[in-house]
Order: structure tokens, then sequence, then C-alpha cells
């Protein structure tokens, strides 16, 4: 019964971050602030909907002790990993090949990347 | 409808909300955003499915796919950058 | 041998963690899938030893090493990726922002460090890397919210960017 | 209307959009990019449909090998593009 609403509380969560970073993504001006809008939320997002399925396999696991929920946590745990590392150096990639091309940060204070090459 | 469907349900409509971007985006690089987004939810949506189809083997598409689509998104960003 | 050892250990450790669950042999394991891993490893171990371990560290500072990391994931990144969702929700709410490009000195000597501090610098409140100078290891930020008074500094140490942990001495701790 | 039948319903809604996305597009790189979303989309639908053998194999030819194939393409001919 705990383990319910333990579940129903990350999924709620992830809910959320993940509509913060789409409308994130929908609302901000140029390519940098969409990329922090998209990469922090959806990652997070993404990990608490995950979360919740890991604490499903560990509810069922203790009320039935079935190895296949043992590969269920194990498996979104890995992929829960992967998704982390694949986001955070994605979205170095774009943001070094936006510079690259030309796109300049719009009211940007400071930029410290300006007289800098190769 | 379980709780598992309706997060699913959520989760394709902000999918369909982020194609705006897709669709609007001034530059490729705001489109590559977007697709960037809809690879994280959809790898979510994979996660949060193995649930409701209560086969285990389902979430291994989600690692294979979490890892695939990540060299799309790699090699766009190498031809949007002039180094290929 | 000791370089054999290791690997055989990893890469059978590896296999067990995605077998996990397929029988009730030891627990967890089919009797078959525990065959097959050890066939894999011993195979694995042959062909790799000279790839995968090349520095001559014992065992035990491997293992201190592996444990931190993830003590350091589940806890000071943890904490830190949180107070970045909250960031974001106030931005994405409020529209207020005030961006900018920032040099930060890194102090990392090794390219497992650089590489991991730059994620999680990505992924820690307002910040996103954007590029790097290979010479020296300092990485270029977009900050989403440049505090007053940093545009007109040369460049910032990477300490200032995280309030809540002591992050890079913990990167440094794993990674160096 | 069950909540299974009207998620799919969705999925099939960015199938769509996406693939009349990649057709309309003038700039070449938008329409890849835009060809990749399609295939990610495709591989959801193919595992909405109890094939994860289907998706696995649709996520790394269509994400990775198609998307590759189609830059270099326009790498090596013409991107159409009026301003960027």
């Amino acid at each position: 019964m705990i383990w319910n609403v333990f579940i129903g509380l990350s999924l709620l969560i992830g809910l959320v971050a993940n509509t913060l970073g789409i409308v994130g993504v929908l609302r901000f001006p140029d390519v940098y602030t969409q990329l922090h809008a998209e990469t922090k939320a959806t990652t997070f997002g993404s990990i608490f909907t995950s979360l919740a399925v890991i604490l499903y396999g560990i509810s069922k696991f203790c009320q039935t002790s079935d190895g296949q929920y043992v590969t269920l946590i194990l498996h979104a745990l890995i992929a829960v990993v992967v998704l982390a590392i694949t986001n955070a150096t994605g979205a170095h990639a774009i943001a070094r090949a936006t510079y690259r091309r030309g796109h300049r940060p719009v009211k940007a204070v400071v930029d410290h990347l300006e007289g800098f090459s190769k | 409808m379980s709780p598992w469907m309706f997060v699913v349900t959520v989760l394709a409509g902000l999918i369909l909300l982020a194609m705006v971007r897709l669709i609007r985006g001034p530059t490729s690089a705001n489109r590559v955003v977007a697709m960037d987004a809809i690879n994280t939810l959809v790898v979510a949506i994979m996660i949060v499915l193995s649930v409701v189809f209560k086969q285990v083997i389902f979430i291994d598409v989600a690692i294979v796919y979490a890892l695939l689509s990540y060299v799309g998104v790699l090699f766009i960003a190498k031809y949007l950058g002039g180094e290929l | 041998m000791f370089a054999f050892i290791v690997t055989f250990l990893f890469s059978g450790g590896v296999y067990l963690l995605l077998t996990a669950g397929s029988g009730s042999v030891l627990g967890f394991w089919a009797p078959q899938e525990l065959w097959v891993g050890l066939v894999i490893s011993l195979a694995a171990a042959l062909m790799a030893r000279n790839y995968f371990f090349r520095t001559r560290r014992r065992p035990l500072d491997y293992l201190r090493r592996w444990v931190r990391a993830v003590a350091y994931v589940f806890g000071p990144f943890f904490a830190e990726l949180t107070k970045a969702n909250l960031d974001v929700a106030y931005r994405v709410l409020t529209g207020h922002m005030r961006p900018g490009i920032v040099r930060v000195k890194t102090g990392m000597k090794t390219d497992a460090a650089t590489l991991l501090m730059a994620n999680s610098i990505t992924l820690t409140p307002g910040t996103l890397t954007v590029d790097i100078d290979e010479e020296t290891n300092d990485l270029f930020i977009h900050m989403i919210d440049v505090p007053e008074g940093m545009e007109n500094r040369d460049s910032i140490e990477v300490e200032e960017l995280f309030s809540l942990f002591n992050c890079p001495s913990w990167v440094r701790r794993i990674a160096e | 209307m069950t909540p299974y039948l009207f998620f799919q319903g969705l999925v099939l809604a960015g199938l769509i959009v996406s693939g009349i996305l990649v057709v309309t597009f003038k700039d070449l790189l938008a329409a890849a990019i835009a060809s990749g979303a399609f295939s990610l989309l495709l591989a959801l639908e193919f595992y909405l449909l109890q094939a994860p053998d289907v998706a696995i194999a649709e996520a790394g030819i269509g994400a990775g090998l198609t998307t590759a194939i189609f830059i270099i393409a326009i790498r090596g001919t013409k991107r159409y593009e009026e301003e960027e």
C-alpha cells in the first residue's frame, strides 16, 4: 500500500518535470536556453518515471520473490544511466555545433568564447 | 484507466507538443533540440510500457534505442558544426 | 596475469548483472547462463586484458573509486540535479534570464575527470558546457543567469558553480 | 475508446505529422531531421504492436544508419536553403 503512494508520487514528479521541459523548449528564444530546459528537465523527468518502474519491481519482488522482477529493476537502472550520459553528451555536441555555425546567444551580457579559435 | 496508461498518454501528448518546435524552429539546430527531446520521451515511454505489457524483455529495447538514437543526434551535430 | 584476473572479474560481473533473474540457481541465475558467462568472460579477458587494464594501480584503489562514483551519482549529483530542475521551472514560468558564455578554470588533469566534470556541469543548475580549451582543460559554459559583476572578470573558478556540495573535489577524487 | 487505443492514436498522429514534414521541408537537412524523428516514432509503434525485435532493427537502421546516409548525401550534393 505504501509502495503505491511512492510510485504515484514519482510518476507525478516525472510528469511535471517533463511538461516543464517541453514548455521550456517551446518558450525559450534561442538554442542554448532551449537546451537548458530540454536536457535538465526531460532527464530528470525520465529518471523519475523510471524510478516508479523500479519501485514497482521492488514491491512486486517483495510480494512474489520472482526472478524476473530483478531483471526489470536492473535493466531499468541501466537504461536510466545510459539516458543520463547520452543526454548530457548530446547537448554538449549540439551546443558546440551551434556556436561553430555562427549563432550567438541572444542578449548575452558576456561572451568569452568570442575570439577563441583553434 | 491505470496510472501507467495515463502517464504514457500524457508523455505521447508531450511528443506532439515537441513536434511544434520541430515544425516552427527557425534554424536546424532548434529542430535537433526538438528531436533530442522526442528521443528522451520515447525512451521514457518504452520503460513505462514494459510494466503495462508485463514483459521484461521489452525494457531491453529502451536501452538499445537510447544508445542508437544518440548516434543520429551526434551525426547531425557533427554536420552542423562543419566537422564532417 | 593480474590484468587478466581483473578483466575477467569485471566482464563476468557485467554479464551476471545483465542476466540476473533468468533462473533459480544461486538465487537468480540459470545454470546455462553461468557456463556461457564463464566462457565469454574468459575469452574477453584473453583478448582485451592489455586494453582494459593499463595503469598499474592496486585493486583496492579501483574498488574505492567505483564506490565513490556510485556515492557521487546518488548523493551530491542528484541533489544538484533536483536544484537544477527547480531553477529551470522558475525560468520557464517567469521568463527571467541574463545569458552569457563564461570561461571556467577546472584544474582537472586527466581526460576522464574533464569528461565527468563537463557532464556534471551540463546537468547542474543554470549551466551548459559549450566548448573546451584542449590545452588547459578549461571549459566554456553557457550560463542562463550570469551573476552581477561576473561579466567583468576574465575567468571564474569551477567551485563557484556549485552551491550545495563541493562537486569538483568529488570528481577529482573519483577520476584522477 | 479504450486508453490504449487513444494512446496509439496519438503516436499515429505524430507519425503522420512528421511524415508530412519530411515531404514539405525545402531545407534538406531539416527534412533529414524530420525523417529521423519519423523512424523513432515508427520504432515506438512497432513496440506497441508487440514486436520488440522489429523495433530494435528499426531503431538501428532508421535512427542511426539512414540519418547518417542522408547527411553524407547532403554533404556530397547540395543543401537548399534560403537563409540561416
